[in-house]
């Protein structure tokens, strides 16, 4: 089998990295609509204790392999010109970027949807951990609605 | 030798990731060894992938089996 | 009254602009999702000429006094932290942005609807009008579907 | 003195945004007036603000209104 593509980047994703990516499409003259998600550490209060970072472990061979049948899936059911996922591993400070989803279309409808449904499935189906590391050092393990 | 084992999040930590059981031949036996040797599993919830496909019922083991025991997952 | 807002910035949205935006939400540690839609000038083809800008054009205070109201609107509707929207006027060729809407929330779901509503209400209700100049000088108004 | 009227888009095109008729007392009237002026302008679809207002009925027009000719909007 093919190597699945990598999602995964070390600590929090940098504002920079979401400049550069947008700026790789502006030869792709047949987009006319991007749309962009992106998930950002919250300082949660629980039990009167903030949330400092979130670290995130992954089982990656998996996360990657189903990553992959995600994405073939998406781009069987919209048309899309591109697509480009990004999840942070290890250490993200309350504030920072720990994912990014990236769709291209010529028209906009596809692209929302695409993305938000991109993202729905990111959160359900990766087999991706995060621990919420409060100020005081205790932590809990995070619990996706 | 023997199936591969593999932990993750809050059952890696209550496991410490070392595993060692006599021969399981299927899922079932599996869990109950781990619960057995891990009482804390009985009380958090996890699935378990064999060969990186999530089961959802009991499932035979072999000798190359790789089982991961899979917590709620919480990325994003 | 209270000056609206402007929203109007003269030329392409540079990526930079985009990145720039995105950190200065990172002291805002209570949002946890951001929804970004950009528009990009696609070089459609129309009877065999090709697309090479579009010039935009906008009666500015009806489009600033109807931007403020829609805006008030979408704060009404959705619990937001931040609402920030930026629309090109002048010359915006093909491959370039020429709109950026990003709105952010705790949970994804109200920064995406917020975003896809604001996006199809600016298309639908501000006075804004674009020429699209073709690479042999012709030009023809854009129609919005 | 005299009601001010803006055009935009296809419609400033077609006008060359220089108007001057005799007094309009209502916006069927101008509608009347521009497309004797300009004929061009039975052709094209455009909507009319007074005071920044798109309106659907005839509408009465003093000497302080704006008056905006508005083809249809290609934002975004």
């Amino acid at each position: 089998m093919h190597k699945p593509k990598d999602i995964f980047i070390e600590g929090a994703i940098p504002p920079a990295m979401i400049a550069d990516s947008i700026a790789k499409h502006q030869t792709k003259t047949e987009i006319g609509a991007h749309s962009i998600f992106l998930g950002q550490v919250r300082k949660d209060v629980i039990n009167e204790q903030q949330v400092a970072a979130i670290e995130y472990t992954t089982y990656k061979d998996m996360a990657l392999e189903k990553m992959h049948e995600i994405r073939e899936e998406i781009f069987g059911k919209y048309p899309l010109t591109c697509m480009h996922i990004y999840h942070s591993l290890g250490i993200v400070n309350a504030g920072e970027i720990c994912l990014f989803v990236f769709t291209s279309s010529a028209h906009r409808k596809e692209a929302i949807e695409a993305c938000e449904e991109l993202v729905n499935r990111i959160k359900a189906e990766l087999p991706v951990w995060g621990k919420e590391i409060f100020e005081n050092e205790t932590y809990q393990w995070k619990q996706n609605k | 030798m023997g199936l591969s084992i593999l932990a993750f999040g809050q059952v890696a930590e209550i496991t410490g990731m070392t595993f060692s059981f006599d021969h399981v031949s299927d899922t079932n036996a599996l869990k109950l060894a781990l619960e057995k040797a891990f009482p804390a599993l009985q009380h958090v919830r996890y699935t378990i992938a064999v060969d990186k496909n999530t089961i959802t019922t009991n499932t035979i083991l072999n000798e190359n089996s790789v089982v991961a025991l899979l917590p709620p997952f919480s990325g994003g």
